[in-house]
């Protein structure tokens, strides 16, 4: 039997990880957005879990919505990547501080 | 009698208006002659009340004529007490005035500043009537400072000149010390009784007069003393008392007429009248008038020796101004209100006439004040001289002369006066007398007698004045040499002022009422001056002076060598004009700097107002610096707002 | 007739004319200057109608009442009394003295940006004083400080921008506080109405904080001490114009914000925080006196009077407490009130005169440094003695306007303490010192320079205007009693309310 | 049984997590990525959501993810400067996400909540999870499903808008841009103005 | 299985802007007008017919549709009236700006539709999945709009910045709705709402909660989760950033009012602190950073921080009148905004972006309107009486004091001092600086637009005065829209 804690604290391990992947990161933005496909995979591991154990089915339609969406989002980061690119040559983390302060 | 009261008032200052504000269109001559006339008038309207008052049977006059400011119960008003003081004091001051108007018109004759002159000084008449005919507190506080403007205006009449304008903002400055000290006595006896009527606070000063105030916590003070001596303070400050004195002799720095004006019948007697008028509240606080009597004593004293050492003529007088001050005011501390009054009297004809005189010498000798570069000048100024020599012996107080009347009455009604004190001020006027006829002799011989030690451009056009001023002086020079013998008897020894209740004496064995009992006219008074010291000390003064500076000049040095030290420190006025000056108002000046850059600027400005901006900048500066541009920092500010959020507001819930 | 519309006819029709001459903006000088003046004058024949509709110790009159945020709760009300009245008539005199200043070509760089920036001003700060609607009152309070903003900013003198700068947020600091406190008390009484307010029956507890917001926003206006250094760089930098209405008007702001607002809602508070004002109002005499004297820029100078001057009238305001509030003998806090209330009215006289004076002086020499000027009577001996003139009375001399007001004080204040009246009292001596040396050491003595001996006197304009205040300034000072009049009953009646309010917490 | 097997791929998932973030390569992390997705997706169906479980690998391992290496590859980032500084902010970064797990753990291992204690029932072996998803799709979830359809379209038209180059070689006239152009345009004037404080105090 | 078709017509402006997006779609398609005249007139006209029909047909009680994820109330429709014609506006700027720097293409219209179509959603959005989805159409839309400038130096980094932090959001906003259902067992509002109101220990929900808020924090730009505000208003196309800061801002004012009032409600206790720390945080930093900024875009940036602190106040009220309060303060101040990110765009021209606060220098010399409608502008985010800003902050404040939160509103008000200061230094610049001696004055931006973008702006200003004078209108609206 697997217990509901196990997959929130998977998602906290996973979310954890991919927020922290996101600051800890200063290299490709790519990452970046691999980091957040690690946020949202954690979250859809939440709603999995709790769609489970409340036999409640909402859950896995919001994951589905989820992924649906993630998909769109990657697909608009990854041209807002190649816009950067062709923009600057290098899709840097560090060097993407042109305005500050 | 009220009309002619608004028309004695009103004349003068409409005369001025004329005079200063038309005076492009009156011109020089119309500007004389409106204020003379209008001086004139009021001169004879006030010999008329004084007679009426005297003679004619007027009953004195207390009328309100104008409500100035009504707040609740506190009515502040403008009206008219005219009785025996006030006339005799309107008289004095009118006609005065009116020898100075005419004086003036030869005086400052080629001054630019004509009109303005006659404008100032028929002002200076109506502030000086409103002063003495005023009713109530409030009135005279007004006339009072009216009075300071004017003068302050007079003293710097010359504004071109450095050293009149500085005079002339000492002299309000240093007034404006005793006004305050005059504003807060009114502040305490309006507070007292809600009125500032002077007939209505006698009265109620009379049912009350063991009243108490408090000042400093617990500790009562009686509401007699502390108005007095804050009235006094007042009285100091106008009449020139030390320390409040110093003003006077820069004041030299007007035109003579203004001189003569300030210094015989205006101003500096608005002090003297003022503690006569509120005989009946000094009457009630023995400790005011011990302090009045020792500084009136100190004042007769200490400035008399000043004019010793001056060697400009207009100051010499200036400072026997001071000294004769000091004796009417120590009159006044020894309840010898009549004595102080008719000293002021009979000074301010001998005392203008000696301004005048002098202010012929130095219009003759074209605005040359030195002594020391004048000298024989009795030959070529004859008029001038003798009236000089008139005012002196006025002065000094000879025998039969006016100003013997009244000095010798107040001297002896100190002399009989009980205490500590006043045997203290008894001795200190004694020697008073030597020096102020050392001092006038000294002014005398060395201006009209000896060698003409004048520069040759100036004895070249030297010649006596013309009638415009030696009629004023001849004018003056009568009541200076025959108004004591005349008046002495009822106004100084009699119930002249007494009898309508213009002064109060409570206590039944003062020195002038001693004096008044044993008087037996005036041969008899003069005779028995013979048997006191007064008379031949002003002897010695006088041949001491022969000696010094006609007689034996030589003998000078040696003399005077071993008194060098004194004659430095009358030189400084014994620091007092240092002081001033340095100490209070450079201190003044240097506290004032000290509080705009310490207070304003670094502490206040600085330290709080742009201190705190600049901490604003600065915060921004550093919350600026943590935007740094940088991806990662972001998202990881924001991450941790997460967790400060849950840390904070949720993980609370869980452990609470 | 138009009584029902009188008050608002004095809010709209400068702001309305000013908002015209902005339209007519660079196309005409003459046109401008002409609107201007026709607007600033038939403002100020309404404040004169206003004067002669009143009628002293009518209570509030000319009332106007109509919703304006009803879902706030807001209204568009209304109404003078004899507090506020003068008040009004001065700004709409001080507004029309300006703009006949301003029509000079000293002001030649947008015209119309600076009549209009007066006459919507004017509007607004007569709504200062005739608002009974909190928010209308906060409404009017801060937005005049948009149009005195840019007065100075872009009139002013070399350091415009600091000086507006630190005025606008000063000020602006001030009044936020109150702001939160008039929400706090419509809260309470579920309406904005001043008179709503002044029934609310607060407990001290929540009266102390009321007070000190409110003492936030008038400390600053008015300005007291500590909170007062805006002043005199606002004044020293604004041009003449902007300095005559800071000094004649937008000072009486604060002061008529605590006759109006402090003392009767908070009257507990105000009583049991008596003290602080005191003390403050008379290190304001004293102490800024005292720094008066040290300046060297003319302005400054009567900057640093202005503030020691409206510290007579806070004394005035608040030693009532302690002098015998309530009626008695010599009525001390009815003397003490009235003379902090002639003390607005005379020195808005003043300030705006000695101001005009020097700006006068300013357009011929360009310089507000007392040591560039000397001997300036002789050149321009008619402007000479009205600066006297002006000087003499902001010394307090008797026969002025600027003394009543103090003697008024000092002898109410003495009820309450000896040492309150002397401290006071120090101005006689303080006062004559500053003014009277600036006097000396700029008209008077020899002609200092060359630039001096080229002044040209007083043309007919300026001699018009300072005489009309020199005549005010006089006619105040010898015949007070045409003020006291119209502005006693309603004195009386606030210093019925507060002590009947002390009472019922007694 | 299932606990074990849910432990095994957790553990490699987390692995899988752990190198996305941390390995040199670009192209590794995303093949780690999709090692995650896979685990993600057995996971899911042991959890009952085989559909969702089918869909991660086709639509993400078998679309997103291939974009991802499609782009990286693409754009031929040189991977081995970009290490620099990785160590030196490591700790700070481990210590925050690990006070994040401390905290979101806190949270849900609260005695308070009974998440501990539930299970996960097995699924129902009667049940069509694809059936019962389609089912509400259509009906209950219309409008959501119609505003993701809007946000693929939006996705569809940003993408092109962002990376499609129009030919640029073409000469067109732009009367507008001819109109609007300005002397400044052409000509630059260079201000040279003396360094100048930052910070914009008042100037 | 039945199927039947649902009620559309409860969705009939989202429909209605839907179809006509796509007929914007199309008809661009097909039109070489370089000057995309129809497509803006078309897209300007779909946009105000939004506001008709939403006004028109939602306003009243609510209602709820489609099985729980929309709803038909009055609040739903102001907002979107509010979004549609502030993006109209938005819109109304543009051309211009974009045709001088060869960017007036017909997927700029389109992407402003189709986020002015995810702020419709949010604002009917009665499920957490509706809100969601509602956020990401609006957000994708404008990263691609961030970016839409592909060849400025700026454009693409703001946009990778916004973009990321944005998911970064999301994903936190996700995982905070993962808790909430869990904790619920249902994504709709309702039932959410009545779970909140009875659970005995609401740990988890709250838990949820405080993701929750971070997303909708970061979307509404509230400190601490404000960093990308500043860069992506710098970096982004004027007329993008006056979008930005404008509609989606009501757009995420409906998301919080959705999410924590009609939803979880009943926490807002426990709520209140958090919303409080981010309200003074936003106050502080927004305030703060201001004042030391040289560029205008980054300023206003700042300074909408800071007003995003203001509307969380509002917020942390938690009463109608607050919530009434943060939403008059989002649509009056997105007026304000976009006055002065207009002003912006129509003193910029090829080649020059009047950005810096300098660039300002001499305005009232030049253009004295322009320099009023500035001048109106800035005192109105002063908040100076007579302008529609005051009411704004004094709404806020009223209900902040009537909610007992006078140490806030004390704080709110001394920090609304400090910010007045940068604005005063804006004005400073405009009205007393003068063009530099020597500086040529044709090298200073100077209007390159058309005049009816001139009247448009005048328009603006002159709107925030007469709001500022008579402004029951708006607050009743605003008030009855919360249900006072």
């Amino acid at each position: 039997m697997i217990e509901l804690s196990d997959f929130l604290i998977l998602g906290a391990l996973l979310f954890s990880l991919g927020v922290a992947g996101i600051f800890i990161n200063r290299k490709n933005v790519i990452l970046l957005l691999m980091c957040i496909e690690l946020i949202l995979l954690a979250v859809n591991i939440n709603f999995i879990g709790f769609s489970a154990y409340l036999g409640d089915i909402a859950g896995q339609i919001f994951v589905f919505f989820i992924l649906t969406v993630a998909a769109a989002e990657a697909a608009i980061g990854l041209a807002i990547v190649v816009v950067l690119f062709r923009s600057r040559g290098d899709i840097n983390v560090a060097s993407l501080d042109v305005m500050k302060g | 009698m009220e009309t002619v009261l608004y028309a004695i008032v009103l004349l003068p200052l409409l005369a001025s208006a004329v005079a200063g504000l038309a005076g492009p269109w009156v011109g020089r001559r119309g500007a004389h002659w409106v204020t003379i006339l209008a001086v004139g008038i009021a001169c004879a309207l006030s010999l008329w009340v004084l007679y009426g008052l005297v003679w004619g049977g007027l009953e004195p006059v207390d009328v309100t004529a104008y409500t100035w400011l009504s707040v609740g119960d506190l009515g502040l008003e403008v009206g008219f007490l005219v009785d025996r003081l006030t006339a005799l004091l309107m008289a004095t001051v009118t006609f005065v005035a009116l020898m100075v108007h005419i004086y003036t018109i030869g005086y400052m004759h080629d001054d630019p500043g004509y009109q303005r002159f006659f404008s100032y000084i028929a002002l200076f008449t109506f502030a000086m009537l409103m002063l003495v005919m005023a009713n109530n507190l409030l009135q005279l506080f007004f006339a009072w400072e009216a009075v300071g403007l004017v003068s302050y205006l007079l003293i710097g009449f010359w504004f071109t000149r450095e050293s009149a304008i500085f005079a002339n903002l000492k002299a309000f400055l240093v007034n404006r010390v005793g006004d305050l000290g005059l504003l807060l006595g009114i502040a305490v006896l309006a507070g007292a009784f809600g009125t500032l009527h002077y007939g209505e606070l006698f009265a109620a000063i009379q049912a009350d007069p063991e009243r108490t105030v408090s000042l400093l916590g617990a500790t009562e003070w009686r509401l007699a003393t502390v108005a007095a001596l804050l009235i006094f303070v007042g009285c100091m400050g106008k009449s020139a008392q030390v320390p409040l004195h110093v003003w006077l002799p820069d004041s030299m720095e007007g035109p003579t007429p203004i001189s003569a004006l300030i210094h015989a019948a205006t101003m500096v007697t608005a002090g003297i009248f003022l503690v006569a008028r509120l005989s009946p509240l000094f009457e009630h606080s023995t400790v005011a008038l011990t302090v009045v009597l020792i500084v009136g004593a100190l004042t007769a004293f200490s400035m008399g020796l000043i004019g010793l050492v001056q060697n400009d003529i207009k100051r010499v007088i200036a400072y026997s101004t001071l000294s004769q001050l000091g004796y009417m005011v120590a009159a006044l501390g020894v309840s010898a209100y009549a004595a102080g009054v008719f000293h002021l009297f009979t000074h301010a004809f001998f005392k203008a006439l000696l301004f005048l005189a002098a202010g012929s010498v130095i219009v003759a000798l074209h605005h040359e004040q030195d002594m020391r570069r004048m000298g024989g000048l009795a030959r070529y100024m004859p008029v001038t001289y003798a009236t000089m020599l008139l005012a002196t012996l006025a002065l000094i107080g000879a025998p039969g002369f006016s100003g013997f009347f009244s000095k010798d009455a107040i001297i002896e009604a100190v002399g009989h006066t009980g205490g500590p004190w006043a045997s203290l001020a008894y001795w200190l006027l004694l020697l008073g007398v030597f020096v102020t006829a050392l001092y006038s002799f000294r002014m005398l011989f060395l201006v009209f007698h000896g060698r003409e030690r004048l520069d040759e451009h100036a004895r070249a056009h030297l010649h006596e004045s013309p009638l415009v001023v030696t009629v004023p002086l001849v004018l003056l020079a009568v009541p200076s040499v025959l108004i004591g013998l005349i008046t002495f008897g009822p106004v100084a020894m009699g119930d002249f002022l007494y009898t309508d209740g213009a002064i109060r004496v409570l206590a039944e064995d003062t020195g002038l009422q001693y004096l008044a009992a044993h008087y037996h006219g005036v041969l008899a008074f003069m005779g028995h001056a013979l048997q006191t010291p007064t008379l031949y000390l002003a002897l010695a003064g006088v041949l001491v002076a022969w000696l010094l500076y006609l007689g034996r000049p030589q003998l000078r040095g040696p003399l005077t060598a071993p008194l060098r030290p004194l004659q430095r420190v009358l030189e400084h006025g014994y620091g007092f004009d240092g002081l001033f000056n340095r100490g209070l108002a450079g201190g003044g000046r240097a506290l004032a700097r000290l509080l705009a850059q310490a207070g304003e600027r670094w502490l206040i400005d600085g330290a709080l107002v742009n201190g705190t901006a600049r901490l604003i900048g600065r915060a921004a500066a550093g919350v600026r610096y943590s935007q740094t541009g940088l991806l990662y920092h972001y998202a990881f500010v924001m991450v941790l707002g997460l967790l400060l959020l849950i840390m904070l507001f949720v993980l609370r819930t869980l452990f609470a | 007739m138009f009584e029902g519309w009188l008050l608002s006819l004095l809010i709209w029709l400068p702001i309305l004319g000013g908002a015209g001459v902005l339209a007519i903006g660079r196309r005409s000088l003459g046109g401008v200057r002409g609107a201007a003046v026709v607007v600033a004058s038939g403002t100020f024949l309404l404040a004169a109608a206003l004067w002669l509709a009143f009628e002293p110790g009518g209570g509030m009159q000319l009332v106007e009442q109509r919703d304006w945020v009803p879902s706030l709760g807001i209204q568009y009300y209304l109404g003078v009394d004899g507090i506020s009245m003068p008040l009004v008539v001065l700004t709409a005199l001080a507004t029309l003295l300006v703009v006949i200043a301003g029509c000079s070509d000293a002001i030649h760089y947008r015209v119309a940006q600076y009549m209009g920036a007066f006459l919507i001003m004017e509007g607004l700060m007569i709504g200062v004083f005739v608002a009974l609607d909190a928010i209308l009152f906060y409404v009017f309070w801060e937005a005049m400080l948009v149009p005195m903003f840019l007065l100075i900013g872009i009139w002013g003198g070399a350091n415009r921008v600091y000086a507006t700068i630190k005025f606008f947020l000063y000020t602006f600091l001030g009044s936020v506080l109150m702001l939160i406190a008039f929400l706090y008390m419509r809260w309470e009484v579920g309406s904005f109405s001043v008179l709503a307010f002044q029934e609310l029956d607060l407990g001290l507890d929540v009266q102390v904080p009321i007070f000190l917001a409110l003492l936030a926003a008038f400390a600053v206006k008015i300005p007291m001490w500590p909170v007062h250094t805006w002043l005199p760089d606002a004044h020293t930098e604004a041009p003449t114009g902007g300095s005559v209405i800071l000094a004649a008007i937008t000072l009486k702001m604060g002061a008529y914000g605590f006759l109006r607002y402090a003392l009767p809602i908070v009257p507990e508070a105000s009583a049991q925080l008596a003290w602080l004002v005191i003390a403050v109002s008379l290190i304001a005499i004293v102490y800024i006196g005292l720094v008066a004297i040290a300046q060297t820029d003319m302005k400054r100078l009567i900057a640093y009077s202005s503030i020691a001057h409206m510290g007579f009238a806070t004394l005035g305001f608040f030693v009532i407490f302690q002098a015998g509030l309530g009626g008695g003998a010599g009525d001390g806090a009815l003397t003490a009130m009235t003379g902090g209330y002639v003390q607005l009215i005379s020195h808005g006289f003043i300030s705006a005169a000695l101001f005009l004076c020097v700006g006068v002086l300013y357009d011929r020499m360009h310089t507000r440094e007392i040591a560039a000027y000397g001997g300036v009577a002789n050149p321009m001996p008619v402007f000479g003695a009205l600066f006297v003139l002006f000087a003499l009375a902001n010394a307090g001399l008797p026969g002025t306007s600027g003394f009543v007001g103090e003697l008024l004080v000092i002898l109410g204040s003495y009820q309450a303490s000896f040492w309150y009246a002397a401290l006071a009292g120090l101005t006689l001596v303080v006062g004559a010192a500053y003014s009277l040396w600036l006097v000396k050491r700029v008209v008077f003595g020899p002609v200092a320079n060359e630039e001096v001996a080229g002044l040209r006197d007083l043309d007919r304009r300026e001699l018009a205007l300072l005489s009309v205040l020199a005549v005010l300034v006089i006619g105040l000072g010898i015949y007070p009693q045409a003020l006291v009049t119209v502005a006693e009953p309603a004195l009386v009646e606030l210093l019925d309310d507060v002590s009947a309010a002390l009472t019922a917490a007694r | 049984m299932e606990q074990v097997i849910f432990y095994v791929f957790a553990a490699v998932m987390l692995f899988a997590a752990t190198m996305v973030i941390s390995v040199r390569n670009p192209v590794h992390a995303a093949l780690f990525l999709v090692l995650a997705f896979f685990n993600a997706a057995i996971i899911w169906v042991l959890a009952g959501a085989e559909f969702l479980g089918i869909a991660l690998v086709v639509v993400y391992v078998g679309a997103v993810m291939v974009l991802f290496l499609f782009v990286l590859m693409m754009l031929d980032i040189n991977a081995a400067p970009l290490r620099e500084g990785f160590a030196r902010y490591l700790p700070v970064g481990v210590l925050v996400a690990g006070l994040m797990v401390l905290q979101l753990a806190a949270v849900i291992l609260s005695a308070r909540l009974e998440l501990i204690s539930g299970t996960i029932p097995e699924p129902a072996a009667d049940v069509n999870n694809i059936k019962a998803i389609g089912g509400l799709l259509y009906t209950a979830y219309v409008y959501p499903f119609e505003i993701a359809a809007v946000i693929l379209l939006v996705a569809i038209v940003a993408a092109i808008t962002l990376t499609l180059r129009r030919r640029t070689g073409s000469r067109k006239q732009d009367v507008a841009k001819q109109l609007s152009v300005k002397k400044d345009d052409r000509l630059r004037l260079a201000r040279m103005r003396p360094s100048q404080r930052q910070g914009g105090g008042i100037r | 299985m039945d199927f039947e078709t649902p009620d559309l017509s409860a969705a009939l402006p989202e429909l209605w802007l839907l179809a006509a997006t796509c007929g914007v779609l199309v008809v661009d398609l097909f039109s070489s007008d370089p000057r995309r005249t129809v497509t803006l007139y078309l897209a300007q006209g779909a946009l105000l017919v939004t506001a008709v029909v939403a006004l028109a047909t939602q306003w009243g009680p609510a209602e709820v549709a489609f099985s729980g994820h929309y709803v038909v109330d009055s609040l739903g429709a102001v907002v979107k009236a509010a979004a549609v014609l502030l993006s109209a506006l938005a819109l109304g700027y543009s051309r211009p700006y974009l045709s001088e720097r060869g960017l007036l293409q017909g997927e700029y219209y389109l992407l402003t539709l189709f986020a002015s179509l995810g702020m419709l959603v949010i604002a009917s959005g009665a499920s957490l999945l509706t809100l969601y989805l509602g956020l990401e159409l609006l957000s994708l839309s404008l990263y691609a709009l961030v970016g839409y400038h592909r060849d400025s130096p700026r454009a693409p980094e703001a946009a990778m910045k916004y973009f990321v932090l944005g998911a970064l959001a999301s994903g936190i906003l996700l995982y905070g709705m993962s808790m909430v259902y869990g904790a619920s067992a249902s994504l709709e509002l309702r039932v959410i709402a009545d779970v909140a109101a009875h659970h005995e220990d609401p740990l988890l929900l709250l838990f949820g909660t405080a993701f929750m808020l971070v997303g909708v924090a970061f979307k509404l730009g509230a400190a601490p989760f404000h960093a990308w505000v500043p860069d992506v208003y710098q970096g982004a196309p004027t007329p993008v950033t006056l979008l930005i800061s404008t509609a989606p801002k009501v757009a995420v004012v409906a998301l919080f009012l959705r999410l924590f009032v009609d939803g979880l409600g009943p926490l807002h206790p426990e709520l209140q602190p958090m919303l409080l720390f981010v309200a003074g945080a936003s106050l502080l930093v927004g305030n703060l950073v201001a004042i030391v900024q040289t560029n205008l875009k980054r300023m206003l940036a700042y300074s909408a921080i800071s007003h995003a602190g203001f509307i969380f106040v509002g917020f942390a009220a938690g009463t109608e009148a607050g919530h009434a309060a943060a939403l008059f303060y989002t649509i009056t101040y997105s007026i304000m905004a976009a006055g002065a990110f207009g002003l912006v765009t129509v003193l910029s021209r090829a080649g020059l972006e009047a950005e810096e606060i300098a660039d300002l220098r001499g305005l009232n010399e030049r253009h004295p309107v322009y320099a009023g409608v500035l001048l109106l502008v800035l005192i109105s985010m002063t908040g100076i009486p007579g302008t529609v800003g005051f009411y704004a902050k004094y709404l806020v404040l009223q209900a902040a004091v009537e909610a007992g939160l006078i140490p806030m509103a004390i704080f709110a008000v001394i920090a609304a001092v400090v910010g007045a200061f940068y604005y005063l230094r804006v004005l400073k610049v405009a009205y007393f600086d003068l063009p530099e001696a020597g500086q040529d004055t044709a090298a200073l931006p100077s209007p390159g637009a058309s005049a009816p973008i001139r009247s448009l702006l005048v328009i603006n200003g002159v709107a925030v005065l007469v709001l500022g004078v008579f402004p029951e209108r708006l607050i009743a609206l605003c008030r009855a829209a919360i249900g006072i």
